[in-house]
């Protein structure tokens, strides 16, 4: 099976338009040294009921949440994602399209940018939001070097909880420009301030915190804010997860100069981490603006005076200034900034709240359960949003296993990413109450 | 035509969604959160279900897609997207996991991903392969980081990185990222490499050439051996930018024509949807001395039993937050288990076919400036249009009025008003012969009514859009 | 904008599907065959999947949905089709089901069927409900034939069937086809039934009376238990057609009116989508004494089992192959669960509400024939623009080129230069407005510049279509 | 959870507007001796989430085609269905459409039911075709009466061959009519023709038979027609496997004046035998196309003479002719009729042969291997398409039952129609080898 349109008939009446006698012929200008002289060991073609037989038989072979109660969180967090959204990204004209080139045959997927960057902008409470960044790892990566761009420092406070991998993505990034990172460590569940303190000055570029943080823990932002004011350089980058910003004060209270994270938990499925999309968000400052990474849409009117959409600010991009442009930025996440919008659009004033409502109060009614058990203690009971770290005598490993053995995937083990210990759980609004008292029950019973 | 902005259709009081009743005891959330923390207001729209479908679908009507029509993006490879794939990546079984399950929940997506990294590095003839990058451009990043890091592993000190002027924006963007000084080095009068330039160019701190092949005039580079030499023998790797593989699926593979490291863009030369600007991947392959410094985890195989493995010392560390963009390696895997070898093969084919066959039609027309052989694009030049007053962007905006998409333009930058074309395989004779005939009609307009091309497009959505002022008074919100 | 046939895209040699090899010995099937009865040829397209993509694609555009817009074509209840629905109707394990299945292996299906029917019966104040005929006028033959073979049973013969001038068509047809001779009665000066020219027409001959209520003006006969004793009197039936349902939901009952049978179009007040002219769905309702009379097989529980009796001696006998359109069904189903008693009866206050409002409002500019209360819908007149040279048709043609959908138009028949106007619950206030606001142009138009209202419309895919041609000259395929 | 989209301020303005003080005063006109007192008693609402997970837990109790392998047909078959048919049908502009009242803005829907009956009309041979009525056994029924119009005879004689439920059907629509059906029995699984001989006279409306017929056979169609012939009146009415037709001769070459049937195995998902559609075509002679049932769709020409598509021959329509109408068809299985005809395109001049002939073939090659078996007979070895009638000496339910154990569904119990025994068997392309093997081998074991 194939896509070729083209009968064998077309394709000789073509070929005497070309002017040679036999595809192979065009091929003349590969040297032989390089052709390939056998077939791809690749297997043969399949017809569509075989695909579809042979994947759905490998997929039946894994463990899905779809008959499995799922914990599990750790930046891909399992809220409800509303039907209308696959119905209308399903649309061609959204899925099929390429990056708006042509803006006038593109006025649908711009617009939606445009509505993804206000709603953006007014969650995290900044003034300018870019059209999406690859997943949260790479835009707190790039939002990192854009702190470093601006400030013109190199030295990046790093809070110890920040997502483990963001940490080692932005290091992965920051390291050819000779970034230097010092890790702030955390006391129960949180940034320590006091190390933190210590460590700024005016050579650090900024200061890089989670909101709520890998924990889930919310940390002292006010104390953040007022530390980071001290300096003037300092910018303060806020990691954030944008369905708590439905329950939280917006970063930008705060001090935030950028805002960034996944933007996943806004209606994009689980999928096994991607395709996801990063956000970023900043101060309006010129300095700021021009050293975006990405693309931006934006508002303007054609030759009739009428209102639409473009792609903007191109002179900061790689296709205009390439190695002068802010970033290498080219493909970007549009898709799923479309499902985020139309996420936000559906969920609206009132569901983005209610989802960060019931999130905070079942993970709160489930935590303050488990750390009355007698094997298990949470270590962070007050202070978080909707996933809790718990520690406990028995071995992790063992108590998740025999969780997997009631069909619950009962959260994180740390150990994992090799720095502390404990179970990472995470509740969102769709765990019932009965799954909720499920959990302890069996947890109390081990 | 216009639709208005959703923050528009709001009414106070109006539910687009529906949530269960919490069922837990509730509680006063300021009696646990101190209420700065408490969010005071949030002002998103509020609008109904009905509202939402209407004012997406109203949107997506102001869109053109892959199912309306041509799309000739020259280096864009906009194929059709198989609507199969599109069903497989929605099996629940395999999008309904979670990264952080054990691999051995996840045997299946795992068997998946390992089959898909096996078929792409006998394709592009690598050694081993990672799926982590987002996109090309992400592909490139960790590519050069790799080279790197190689040399860092090694000892040796290399700053410089080579990129031909006729080379997408991404290479030099992406080589800076990753470190490195840029070094550009001119197309020869046939639109490839120019060998003296790039022996004068190369020294022993260059660490390596990107290249994509063919070149994005569709020209294969056919001294590509010997540039492998020049640079390998100052001790620099080869970067080959996998953009262009659609060209080549089945003929040559850019392992044996001595590329060290490669990307490769799922999004194009294996059908993936382009989203309107993403999601896509970059898969990355490397030869197999630079293994060692692949972004980690790397997917493994042991008996039968597929892992992660963290323990990579020498990796540059990760470059994604998890595993890459799974949902469109499913597709991709869909789609080269579709094709096989054989439909792997005829793709190629016949996405050169077309490019050759409109090539051959529209050189009467427009300059061709590089007359060599082109595989699956070719770039021609309105300058003969130019001299009238008509520039490239004109007779863009004026195909968008016969309802067809335009080519890329202005791109590669070695050619003066280019116009780059990629029909693809999936194109038949017929809408190769619309879009050509199109571009005659206009090209006949432009002798005798130069002005409606100017002032195109007519009949779209909205006319021609003033991007000065879009980029002189930003309005990024509402 | 013109779409040619799928089959001027066809190709010798193009193909668009592709089939699993056949895995069984091959055989030649002429030797198992005679040659007489293996077809020779068989003129069908040959085309590419794309082709098929693009040019089906491309049909749509030429179409209007529901997504499109309001869509007030009265009598016809076009809400919002909620897409979970959809996704609901395609869960394999509800879909993938064969009819000759055992009960025991589809209980599951066959308890949201039960469900379903036991929700219809208490919605619309019957005893008992048949899921099998598949369309509104499927259901009234069926409700006939049930009233004809009651009396049939009972030894009675009765050959008469009333309806009301006001009566949608297929009400007169069903009545012919299940046997039955049509009586028509006008209607009164409010539109409603003429209770001294009912009395006139009933006698023994009459099997039954057929009505809608609220009736096709959207007004209540408030004399239903009147009528209901006058045609009872006679030892006739009631026959309530379901069609406007959506305007009683929770604030009165057929049932309770003292209807005997009804159907009931889900398509209409259950928001099953129309798909542009079918499948629906007319589940039949009746009261305890007609129960014997139902088609077979009848979905039974019995201690939490589920089946379906055929055992059914008095039955009319099947109607339908199966069960019934089980696809409608299911979506019904979701409507119901979704909305609750509390959601049904807020959709019915306000599609009453909604319609009450445009009445309000464009009684100032058209001709309002029967001021009585109305509920769901209402029927306007053209007469004032049609003195003017304008006919109905015109205005809703020109309608069309404001991108809106017209009402349905010359129905009912007892009002000249009908338009008959249901919004129904799920548009707002705005889109409202803006069909109000378009008339109220139109209507203006029709004062200035009646000729752009007659030429309509102008802005359509085609311009106004020649039916007088098309029947004389049929062309009915290629 | 309801789609009202009006708030409470807006419906209080329109309340205003209108001149009422509250919604119920609008309802005043209905009298309170008929109005409800009370809520309906229906569930509760259910948010989205709720919903699908009600459902699905009900639906998994279901046994499925998704992991049995079928061997059911009788009038319902289990053809492969390409994806690309769901997602043409899923845009929003076809599904949501109502019938074309408004052709100007209905040419989709229009075009697509031309082509439709351009297909069907091919398919069967026939030079008319209907836009579809509800079902395979409605359709039959709608053209018996047809038939009995256009002779102005009530005599029918049917096939005992004939799907029981069409039989049925056709019955439970004649009988108001006083149409007499003359049931011919079968013999060795096919009609026998002598009976239908013995009691062909001129008063016979129609003759009617199924091609293949219920028990899979392909019945003497030439003597049919012979047969036929010598009555003038006669009409002959095949009902009709369109996928059959891929591989058989078109039924107007045996002398059909009406051919009609089920539409189903065209591309429809089984679904629990609904919504399917019925097709009818016809002759082109005035009196046959004047008696039509249901919509037929015509090209024309705009007022500017470009062509396009009406709904046409409406005289024969219940909305305008109300009870002389020749049926009171009104909604239709219109989108059921764009399945069949994406499916035609799609499957094209190749695949419809090839559907048909791997079907055949793996009928044959089954059926031979089980008349093999000791314990089994097949009644029609040679001249049947895909479907063939066992019979057994083991208890039919007891063979099936076993089966099942197996994830088989092994075939239909013919006992169910009361009529004969045995069971009846179908295969279709989509069956394997490996599916067929082991369903040998598990009657050999029994
Ligand atoms: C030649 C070439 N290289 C690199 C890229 C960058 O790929 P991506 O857009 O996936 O980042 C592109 C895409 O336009 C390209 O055409
Ligand atoms: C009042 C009325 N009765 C009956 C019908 C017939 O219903 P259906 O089209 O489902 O056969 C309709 C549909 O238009 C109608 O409006």
């Amino acid at each position: 099976m194939d896509y070729v349109s083209n009968t064998e008939q077309e394709r000789q009446q073509m070929l005497k338009e070309i002017g040679v006698e036999a595809i192979e012929d065009i091929f003349d200008s590969i040297p032989d040294e390089v052709k390939l002289n056998r077939e791809l060991d690749v297997s043969e073609g399949m017809s569509e009921l075989e695909l579809k037989r042979h994947i759905n038989k490998i997929a039946d072979t894994n463990i899905s949440l779809e008959n499995y109660t799922s914990f599990l969180g750790g930046g891909a967090y399992d809220h409800y994602v509303p039907s209308i959204i696959d119905h209308l990204i399903s649309r061609q004209e959204f899925y099929t399209a390429y990056t708006p080139y042509q803006a006038e045959l593109s006025q649908g997927t711009l617009q939606v940018v445009y509505e993804y960057q206000s709603m953006i902008s007014e969650l995290t409470g900044m003034d300018v939001a870019n059209a999406s960044l690859l997943d949260g790892s790479s835009a707190t990566a790039e939002a990192i070097l854009m702190a470093s761009r601006i400030s013109r420092n190199k030295k990046v406070l790093i809070s110890s909880a920040l997502h483990p991998s963001y940490r080692e993505v932005a290091k992965t990034y920051g390291k050819p420009k000779n970034l230097d990172f010092v890790e702030i460590s955390i006391e129960d569940g949180v940034t320590n301030l006091e190390e933190l303190e210590d460590n700024l000055d005016n050579d650090v570029a900024a200061i890089v915190v989670q909101y709520p943080n890998f924990y889930g823990s919310i940390e002292n932002m006010e104390k953040i804010k007022q530390l980071k004011e001290e300096y003037k350089k300092v910018l303060l980058i806020v990691v954030a997860n944008p369905i708590a910003l439905g329950l939280l004060t917006p970063p930008k209270e705060f001090g935030a100069d950028i805002v960034t994270g996944e933007g996943q938990s806004l209606g994009n499925t689980i999928n096994y981490g991607g395709p996801y999309l990063g956000y970023l968000a900043c101060i309006n400052d010129r300095k700021f603006i021009r050293q975006i990474p990405g693309r931006i849409a934006g508002a303007t009117v054609d030759v009739d005076g009428n209102r639409g959409y473009v792609l903007t600010l191109q002179t900061r991009e790689q296709h205009i200034r390439r190695e002068r442009a802010t970033s290498n930025m080219c493909t970007n996440e549009a898709l799923n900034a479309a499902i985020s919008t139309i996420y936000m659009a559906t969920m609206g004033k009132k569901g983005m709240k209610e989802v960060a409502e019931q999130s905070y109060k079942k993970a709160h009614y489930l935590a303050d359960k488990i750390d009355e058990l007698e094997d298990f203690e949470v270590v962070n009971t007050d202070n978080f949003f909707h996933e809790f770290w718990v520690k406990t005598k028995l071995p992790v490993k063992k108590v998740l296993s025999s969780l997997k053995e009631e069909k619950i995937l009962g959260g994180i083990d740390i150990s994992r990413f090799e720095e502390e210990e404990g179970i990472l759980i995470s509740v969102t609004e769709k765990r019932t109450k009965e799954e909720l008292d499920n959990l302890v029950r069996l947890l109390e019973a081990m | 035509m216009a639709e208005k902005l959703i923050i528009d259709y709001s009414s106070s009081g109006r539910k687009g969604y529906s949530l269960p009743p919490l069922d837990v005891p509730d509680i006063n959330i300021e009696d646990n959160l101190e209420s700065k923390y408490v969010r005071k207001d949030l002002n998103f729209p509020e609008v109904s279900e009905v509202d939402v479908v209407r004012h997406y679908t109203a949107l997506s009507e102001l869109n053109y897609g892959v199912d309306s029509g041509i799309y000739p993006l020259g280096s864009c490879t906009m194929k059709y997207n198989p609507k199969r794939n599109e069903d497989i990546a929605r099996i629940e079984k395999l999008t309904q996991i979670h990264p952080y399950q054990s691999d051995d929940d996840v045997q299946g997506s795992l068997q998946i991903l390992h089959e898909l990294k096996t078929d792409l590095a006998e394709i592009s003839g690598m050694d081993e392969m990672t799926l982590q990058p987002a996109s090309g451009a992400h592909g490139e990043f960790t590519g050069l980081l790799i080279i790197r890091k190689y040399f860092e592993d090694k000892g040796i000190e290399k700053t410089k990185v080579i990129v031909p002027d006729s080379a997408h924006g991404t290479n030099p963007a992406s080589a800076v990222m990753a470190g490195f000084d840029i070094v550009e080095i001119d197309s020869n009068e046939q639109g490839m490499v120019d060998l003296e330039k790039l022996k004068e160019a190369v020294d022993d701190d260059v660490a390596a050439l990107m290249l994509t092949n063919p070149n994005t005039l569709g020209i294969f580079e056919k001294d590509i051996k010997e540039i492998a030499d020049i640079i390998h023998d100052v001790g620099g790797l080869l970067y080959y930018d996998g953009a262009n593989l659609n060209a080549v699926m089945g003929y040559a593979r850019p392992g044996d024509m001595d590329f060290d490291v490669l990307h490769l863009n799922l999004h194009k030369t294996f059908s993936t949807p382009h989203g309107g600007g993403g999601p896509g991947s970059g898969t990355v392959g490397v030869k197999e001395f630079l293994k060692p410094y692949l972004p980690r985890p790397l997917l493994v195989k042991e008996e039968d039993k597929y892992y992660w493995d963290y323990d990579r010392p020498k990796s540059i560390g990760k470059v994604h937050g998890f595993y890459g963009n799974y949902g469109v390696l499913i597709r991709a895997y869909s789609y080269i288990k579709t094709l096989g070898y054989k439909g792997l093969k005829k793709t190629t084919e016949n996405a050169v076919l077309n490019a050759n066959y409109m090539k051959a039609k529209l050189k009467e027309d427009f300059v061709l400036p590089y007359e060599e052989n082109s595989l699956h694009e070719f770039v021609l030049s309105g300058i003969k249009q130019k001299e009238k007053g008509v520039s490239t962007l004109n007779i863009a905006k004026r195909l968008l009025d016969y309802g067809q998409y335009a080519p890329t333009i202005y791109f590669p930058l070695v050619v003066k008003e280019a116009m780059m074309i990629e029909p693809t395989e999936t194109e038949n004779i017929e809408t190769l012969n619309k879009f050509i005939d199109t571009l005659k009609i206009i090209s006949k307009e432009i002798e005798d009514n130069p002005e409606i091309v100017k002032n195109a497009p007519h009949n779209t959505s909205v006319r021609k859009l003033d991007e000065a002022k879009a980029a002189r008074e930003p309005d990024l919100k509402w």
